[in-house]
């Protein structure tokens, strides 16, 4: 195109790139943007919530075509900065179903369902019939995520054991590998890492002790080759992508909710040459069923925000909901 | 002057617009013990601050051996064949006595492996040659202050000092301690070093100095031969008018009830012994009540715990008839005390702050509008006070470690013979004041005591004990081991109470220090 | 009497010089290293400092931002600059922060007040939570000796725990995020600008700096406190009552503390976030020691860090700048603002006797306060 | 469980021990050196980026130890020559370690957070003949990786300097009266530079074994604050090598526990994690009733 490039605004939550989440995958849908629709982007990373509102205000000050952001921290103070500036355009990925406001497309990852492939995965591949999880903070986002996953695993093998842990700490790995040897120690052989750069720490352990690590977010599986069974994917980059498409050929619209789940392929098992063979054909054939239940709908992996405190049972078909979940609604 | 050892020539010391030091020209033989005195602020310490190479001169030339030298600091000083012992010790009290006396020169053997072996004989055989018996073993902080001072002048004959400086080594030692420092100095000088030595007691210049040379407002007067002068023209020659060497004073009337009473007190000391065992004083209003020991007998816990600083262990104190709550400075203080301490630099002063400050603090109460500090008023009377108590060399907002030692002296003094207080306890109150001043502060605690104020002094100097009080108690292991009037006081009977009754000591004559 | 040479009234520019020229010249020379990196990186250091200066000082949105920025900076460093002047490393202005902003966030949603009543109520909560906080280390370390810098080394990160747990198990608001329910309206403090949560806790700080100059220089627990901090031993000789007296500097320096969590969020968050504050607590420390341990310089210093903060996401919207970058300046600025510059390279020698100080801070460690007579 | 617990004391205790020995010197010779975070990181990225460009594990590490040192030297510029409070100082040159080591590892390889790669070498887990086969202490004792040996044995080596050789005594003068060692003619400010020197010597090899040893990459923040651990251990001991050694050891085994506990108790991450902080608070205040006792002085401590 001969008119100005496109401008686009990238504005990260406060734990900012490197998270090895959301923020680098919304950077890499940047990227691919700027390789195929040839944008300019700016990538700002506030230092803590309490500068969400002033950078998106500044933001839209700066003439971005596009301002998008990541981070349910980021509604609210968008909500203000949109109701200010009718005439910008912004987005805000990986949120929740409520639309936000008219000049604001929103979308939601089902990162649940993805959880809900690994978990299978791994209770059909484990050797000790017992799987792992190790969480960054105990969060919800991140409780979503052991959710799906013990929904999975289950439902692959009701008799699986799934141990559920938290480091505290999204940044520090050797948390990560020390919360992984425990876990391992209990005879865990295949550990879910949600928890930013501290997954690093629990693939390193996984390769240090020969089991498996599943990465998260982005294909972890160059990490460690042949220790990280598979990574859940979540692809807040296609749509980072897709929103920065919809405004670059007019077909933006505003206060609409966009849904990435396995139907949309917007969350995946990474397979690659780094875990190849890995995962036994026979497995990866279940596995295929139960995706296909999902998205059919026949089964309904839970959203932990669904569930209500103390609620006894989960989705369709009806499973119990894990100890820990009550309590911490 | 050829056959000098070192000579200073024409040294000029500024401190911002302070002149300190007036082209001052001093010449030291070599087998001299040369004595410097001089009023407080004179200079003598800073003048030979710069002969050790802790202070640049301003101008002026130092002379070592005909050749001229300018030390970048202590270190080259040292190597130069000078040391000198400070008048507050620079030593490290948790360390051993040989680990601080080798400090900076220690032996070692290969792989800098440190050799304390050969540390501790060689300071071991070193204090014996030089008759300062010492263990090498002791740690610092168990020794008293004279045993403290050997070390230090250890540390410079260690160092093969050639020229060995000493200021004001006597303030704080008891009459046995500075004959014994004397005898040392002597034999320093027969082995043909030179001894520079400050103090501001006079009969100890003319016992132990071959030449005594004389500082005034930052210059050497004149420098006199010991045989040809006596202590009054010194005195005249420091301070410019002729000088008491005695005080005059009436005798006492002490009346009423006791204004401080002890009985039965026990305290112990920093590690848990004992250090006052059930010990029983009183001072009435209207006396001098002085209390004679050789340091490190338990007088440092008994007046920490009469000021509250310190908590006794078993016993009554009472201040005006109150009993203030144990280890409660303020609750003393309301009960009327006013207290001089002797470690004026960690106790008795605040360094860094001004003097106007250091002299508000414990009357705080009279400079307080509600919440508010009057702090006008209180330089005002700052003002009045460094007049009233001759401080010199300092305005109200000069921080006190600026001054000189004996003016540092005074401004506690100032600040607490100025309390409207009942009971008045100086510890070591004429320590490093010179002739002059001592003469005014003793005519000061003279008429507090007719004012009928109970003065409870304490004292390592047995003249001034004897001079000023009007009784006098002797402290041994933590006990009062006599009690005496001072009019038919003796010291040879003192000091063999001080000694634990079996020791003979005295204040030494000219003839004694020499022979 | 040694008398004095003819007093040289000294001309009023070189006076000026002396007062300015240090922290001019370490800025400068800041700037100058700062600039160096850039080219390194490829930046052109004048462009850069241009945006910098703009972004966080022209035109009222980007002071604004810079002015919210600056806010909890105040607090924070005036809560660690009242301990230090008194001698106490109490660098848990972080925790005490935390606990501060917990209670007031508590309060701010639960209790049933009158609207005219809630910001007190919450700014009250807030002193108490955070004094209450600081209380720990203050009885500890005076009652029983404890190193306090230690105490405050493990209450923090405690703090941060105790405040997660409570916002992610105890009185989690339903949703996404690990917050407290939001604080009733009555309870926020009022925001200027769209552009910024800056808000009237801007005065409440101000208001705490003008009080704390006066407390210190004008009354008599503040010249109390002020010699607690040059010689512990001598006040307590002098009848302060040293124990009483440090456990108050504590509690206000802790109260203060909680103010700044208090202004976090009544006036920029509305609610209690879990593990809110970017460490505004440990930026305090360094806003307190440029600051010298004056409220009045505490003004200027957090001024200082407010306004690099700030113009840093200008730097990374227009030219794309790291934020990193920016901090890499902001510390190299810190760094060469704490050096004392004798301005005579030769000297490599200290000043051998001693000297009215230039700092007014703890300069020995902890371990060491007052155990130097031999 | 108990062994596994041990031996991952051991392991998690080993950066702490690190920080801690540097930390000592400065401690010793009167500086407090709040700054072993900052000398970690830079360790820990120099060490990741050498191993990863030589494949030599020795390279990283020596390149590791040659940062930390580099920036000690820097900090104790400014304190030493500029005269700047140290403790300032200190939070300047860790916030800058910090900054420059996340924008170097952008601007040499490309990553935001976290550098890891499979070119990484890593340190194996060493079986020690005799020791292996020890009834009890076998499986904890054996089996780590080297540095892990290094972080210990060092620990007689830094008590022998500090109490047995003529530098340390030096350094303990310095750290009780500074103006004795002065008046003494010792170059105090030579000695405080080395003693700085070596603590970040010491912080180069915590640094090392975080990226190289413990895990075999670099994320930035890493250090996650273990420096200050590390300097709470030190006051705890007041300095002393195997006490200082003792307290980390603590803290590494509460926070073995903190880490098991979950699936056994079930209790809230968040209140497992505090044992290890609230442990160390309750040691230093039964140690401080201890001290309190024998002191004589009225009420304010003046010395802790
Ligand atoms: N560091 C300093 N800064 C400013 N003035 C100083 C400093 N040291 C000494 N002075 C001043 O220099 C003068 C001489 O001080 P000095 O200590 O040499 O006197 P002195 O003869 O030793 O007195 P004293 O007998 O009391 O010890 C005094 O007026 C003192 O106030
Ligand atoms: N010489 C004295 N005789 C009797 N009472 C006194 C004397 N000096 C001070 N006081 C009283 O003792 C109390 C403590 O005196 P000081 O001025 O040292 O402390 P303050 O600062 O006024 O009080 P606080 O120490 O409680 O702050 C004051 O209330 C004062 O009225
Ligand atoms: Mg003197
Ligand atoms: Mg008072």
């Amino acid at each position: 195109a001969a008119e100005a490039k496109m401008k686009v605004a990238m504005i990260t939550s406060e734990s900012g790139l490197g998270d090895k989440s959301f923020n680098d995958m919304m950077n890499e849908g940047m990227k691919k943007a700027q390789a195929d629709l040839g944008i300019e982007f700016n990538v700002i990373q506030p230092r803590s919530i309490s500068e969400f509102q002033s950078t998106l205000a500044r933001a839209a000050g700066q003439g971005f075509d596009f301002i998008v952001g990541s981070s349910f921290d980021m509604i609210k103070p968008m909500q203000a900065v949109a109701k200010a500036f009718p005439n910008q355009k912004f987005g805000l990925v990986d949120v929740g179903p409520d639309p936000i406001a008219p000049n604001v497309v929103s979308s939601v990852t089902k990162d649940w369902e993805g959880s809900f492939l690994v978990g299978a995965i791994a209770a059909k591949t484990t050797k000790t019939g017992t799987i792992g999880f190790v969480g960054g903070k105990d969060i919800p986002i991140i409780h979503r995520f052991y959710i799906g996953y013990y929904y999975g695993a289950k439902m692959a093998d009701p008799k699986v054991n799934v141990l559920e842990s938290y480091s505290g700490t999204f940044t520090d790995p050797a948390a990560g590998k020390e919360y992984t040897l425990g876990l391992i120690n209990q005879k865990s052989d295949i550990n879910f890492a949600v928890a930013g750069a501290t997954s690093a720490g629990v693939i390193d352990a996984a390769k240090s002790t020969k089991t498996f690590a599943i990465g998260v977010d982005s294909d972890q599986n160059y990490l460690a080759p042949g220790f990280v069974l598979t990574s859940m994917m979540k692809r807040v980059d296609t749509q980072a992508y897709d929103m920065i498409k919809s405004v670059s050929d007019g077909s933006f619209k505003g206060g609409t909710v966009l849904y990435y789940g396995l139907k949309e392929g917007g969350v995946a098992a990474a397979m690659d040459e780094y875990n190849k063979g890995l995962i036994s054909d026979a497995v990866l054939k279940q596995v295929d069923e139960l995706k296909a239940k999902v998205i059919s709908g026949e089964i309904v992996v839970p959203n932990y925000f669904d569930l209500a405190p103390g609620q006894k049972e989960m989705g369709t078909p009806p499973m119990a909901t894990p100890p820990s979940v009550a309590d911490k609604k | 002057m050829t056959d000098a050892l070192v000579s200073l020539r024409g040294i000029v010391k500024h401190f911002g617009e302070l002149v300190a030091i007036h082209d001052a020209t001093l010449d030291i033989k070599p087998g001299e013990v040369h004595a410097l005195v001089g009023e407080n602020g004179a200079g003598k310490s800073t003048l030979m601050n710069i002969l050790y190479g802790l202070l640049p001169p301003t101008s002026g030339a130092v002379v070592l051996r005909g050749k001229p030298v300018s030390f970048g600091g202590p270190a080259e000083a040292i190597a130069a064949g000078i040391g000198m012992v400070h008048q507050h010790f620079k030593l490290a009290p948790s360390f051993t006595v040989a680990e601080n006396i080798i400090l900076g020169a220690e032996p070692a053997l290969s792989g800098g492996r440190l050799d304390l072996r050969t540390a501790e004989r060689d300071t071991g055989d070193l204090s014996q040659r030089f008759g300062l018996d010492l263990d090498p073993r002791a740690i610092v902080s168990t020794l008293p202050v004279g045993l403290r001072q050997r070390v230090e002048i250890l540390k410079a004959l260690y160092r093969q000092a050639e020229i060995l400086i000493l200021d004001e080594p006597t303030a704080v030692l008891t009459p046995q301690e500075t004959a014994e420092l004397f005898i040392t100095m002597r034999s320093l000088a027969k082995s043909g070093r030179s001894v520079v030595f400050i103090t501001h007691k006079l009969r100890e210049v003319l016992a132990v100095s071959d030449r005594i040379s004389v500082m005034r407002q930052g210059r050497i007067v004149s420098t006199l031969d010991n045989s040809e002068v006596t202590a009054d023209q010194i005195a005249s020659l420091m301070v410019g008018r002729t000088v008491l060497l005695r005080v005059a004073k009436t005798e006492a009337k002490p009346r009423g009830g006791p204004t401080l009473e002890i009985s039965n007190l026990s305290v112990s000391g920093d590690r848990g012994t004992p250090a006052v065992e059930d010990l029983s004083l009183t001072v009435r209003p209207g006396e001098i009540v002085g209390l004679a020991g050789v340091q490190g007998n338990g007088q440092d816990e008994l007046v920490e715990s009469i000021a509250g600083i310190r908590r006794s262990t078993a016993g009554r104190i009472a201040i005006c008839g109150t009993v203030p709550t144990v280890g409660d400075p303020v609750a003393s203080r309301r009960a009327g005390l006013a207290y001089v301490p002797a470690d004026r630099a960690h106790v008795g002063l605040s360094l860094q702050s001004s003097i106007w400050e250091n002299m508000a603090v414990g009357h705080l109460s009279a400079f307080r509008k509600g919440p508010f500090l009057a702090a006008a008023a209180a330089r005002r009377r700052c003002r009045e006070l460094i007049k009233r108590f001759d401080i010199r060399g300092a305005g109200e907002m000069t921080p006190a470690g600026a001054l000189s030692g004996g003016n540092q002296q005074k401004v506690q003094l100032a600040r607490e013979l100025t309390r409207d207080a009942r009971l008045i306890i100086a510890e070591q109150p004429s320590q490093g004041v010179d002739i002059g001043a001592i003469e005014s502060i003793h005519r000061l605690l003279v008429a507090m005591r007719d004012e009928g104020r109970a003065v409870f002094v304490i004292s390592a100097d047995l003249d001034e004990l004897m001079s000023l009080c009007d009784r006098l108690l002797v402290i041994y292991r933590g006990r009062i081991v006599g009690d005496i009037a001072a009019a038919d006081a003796d010291v040879e009977e003192i000091g063999r109470l001080m000694g634990g009754s079996n020791t003979d000591d005295q204040a030494p004559t000219r003839q004694e220090a020499h022979a | 009497m040694t008398d004095r040479a003819a007093p040289r009234p000294h001309p009023v520019l070189p006076r000026l010089l002396r007062a300015v020229g240090p922290p001019l010249f370490a800025l400068v020379v800041s700037f100058g290293l700062g600039g160096l990196l850039m080219a390194v990186l490829g930046k052109n250091p004048f462009t850069v400092y241009a945006v910098l200066l703009v972004g966080s000082l022209s035109g009222w949105p980007n002071l604004a931002v810079t002015l919210q920025l600056t806010t909890p900076l105040i607090f924070t460093g005036l809560a660690v600059a009242i301990a230090f002047r008194s001698g106490i490393w109490n660098i848990g202005v972080e925790g005490q922060m935390l606990m501060g902003a917990l209670a007031a966030g508590i309060v701010g949603y639960a209790a049933p007040l009158p609207d005219w009543a809630m910001v007190p109520a919450c700014l009250l909560a807030a002193l108490a939570g955070g004094a209450a906080w600081a209380a720990i280390p203050a009885l500890l370390r005076a009652y029983i000796g404890v190193n306090e810098l230690v105490l405050c080394l493990m209450l923090n990160p405690i703090a941060l725990l105790l405040t997660g747990y409570v916002s992610a198990r105890v009185l989690k608001a339903p949703g996404p995020t690990n917050k407290l329910p939001d604080v009733v309206d009555a309870a926020r403090l009022a925001n200027f600008s769209l552009y910024s949560q800056l808000n009237t806790g801007i005065f409440i700080a101000l208001a705490c700096c003008a009080l704390m100059a006066l407390f210190n220089n004008g009354t008599v627990r503040g010249f109390e406190w002020k010699l607690i901090g040059l010689n512990a031993r001598f006040a307590n000789y002098g009848g302060i009552r040293v124990r009483r007296n440090v456990i108050g500097v504590m509690l206000v320096s802790g109260a203060i503390g909680g103010l700044a969590g208090a202004e976090q969020v009544l006036g920029v968050y509305g609610a209690f976030y879990d593990n809110f504050s970017p460490g505004y607590g440990f930026d305090g420390i360094a806003v307190a020691m440029l600051a010298n341990s004056s409220p009045i310089g505490v003004l200027f210093s957090a001024f200082l860090f407010g306004a690099l903060n700030s113009g840093s996401s200008v730097l990374q919207m227009e030219l794309g700048i790291s934020k990193y970058l920016v901090q890499v300046l902001q510390f190299i600025v810190v760094l060469i603002l704490a050096a004392r510059f004798t301005f005579s390279w030769r000297g490599w020698r200290r000043p051998l006797v001693a000297s009215a100080p230039a700092v007014t801070l703890p300069m020995t460690l902890p371990a060491e306060q007052g155990t130097t007579e031999a | 469980m108990l062994s596994d617990i041990a031996f991952s004391s051991i392991r998690i205790a080993t950066p702490l021990v690190f920080a801690a020995l540097g930390g000592l010197y400065t401690f010793q010779a009167g500086i407090l050196n709040i700054a072993l975070d900052g000398f970690m990181i830079v360790a820990a990225f120099a060490a990741v980026g050498a191993a990863f460009a030589t494949g030599s594990l020795t390279m990283g590490v020596l390149a590791g130890v040659l940062a930390s040192m580099a920036l000690a030297a820097v900090l104790a510029l400014f304190n030493l020559r500029f005269r700047a409070h140290i403790f300032i100082a200190g939070i300047a040159v860790t916030f800058l370690a910090y900054g420059l080591t996340a924008l170097l590892l952008k601007a040499i390889f490309d990553q935001d957070g976290v550098f890891a790669s499979a070119a990484i070498p890593v340190f194996p887990a060493l079986r020690i003949p005799g020791l292996a086969d020890l009834p009890v202490l076998g499986p904890l004792l054996s089996g780590h990786t080297l540095l892990v040996y290094v972080a210990y044995l060092a620990v007689p080596v830094v008590a022998w300097t500090l109490y047995r050789t003529r530098w340390g005594l030096r350094v303990r003068m310095i750290g009780e009266a500074e103006d004795a060692a002065l008046a003494a003619g010792v170059n105090v400010d030579a000695i405080k530079l080395q003693t700085m020197v070596i603590s970040g010597f010491f912080c180069g090899l915590g640094g090392a074994y975080l990226s190289l040893g413990y895990v075999s990459l670099f994320a930035k923040q890493m250090t996650d604050e273990r420096g200050l651990i590390a300097l709470a251990a030190i006051f705890f001991a007041k300095g002393r090598p195997v006490a200082t050694t003792l307290v980390a050891l603590m803290f590494g085994v509460a926070t073995a526990l903190a880490v098991r506990l979950p699936q056994i108790t079930g209790t809230a991450p968040q209140l497992l994690q505090i044992i290890p902080y609230a442990a160390t608070i309750l040691a230093l205040v039964i140690v401080g009733i201890r001290a309190n006792r024998s002191s004589t002085q009225n009420g304010w401590r003046f010395d802790t």
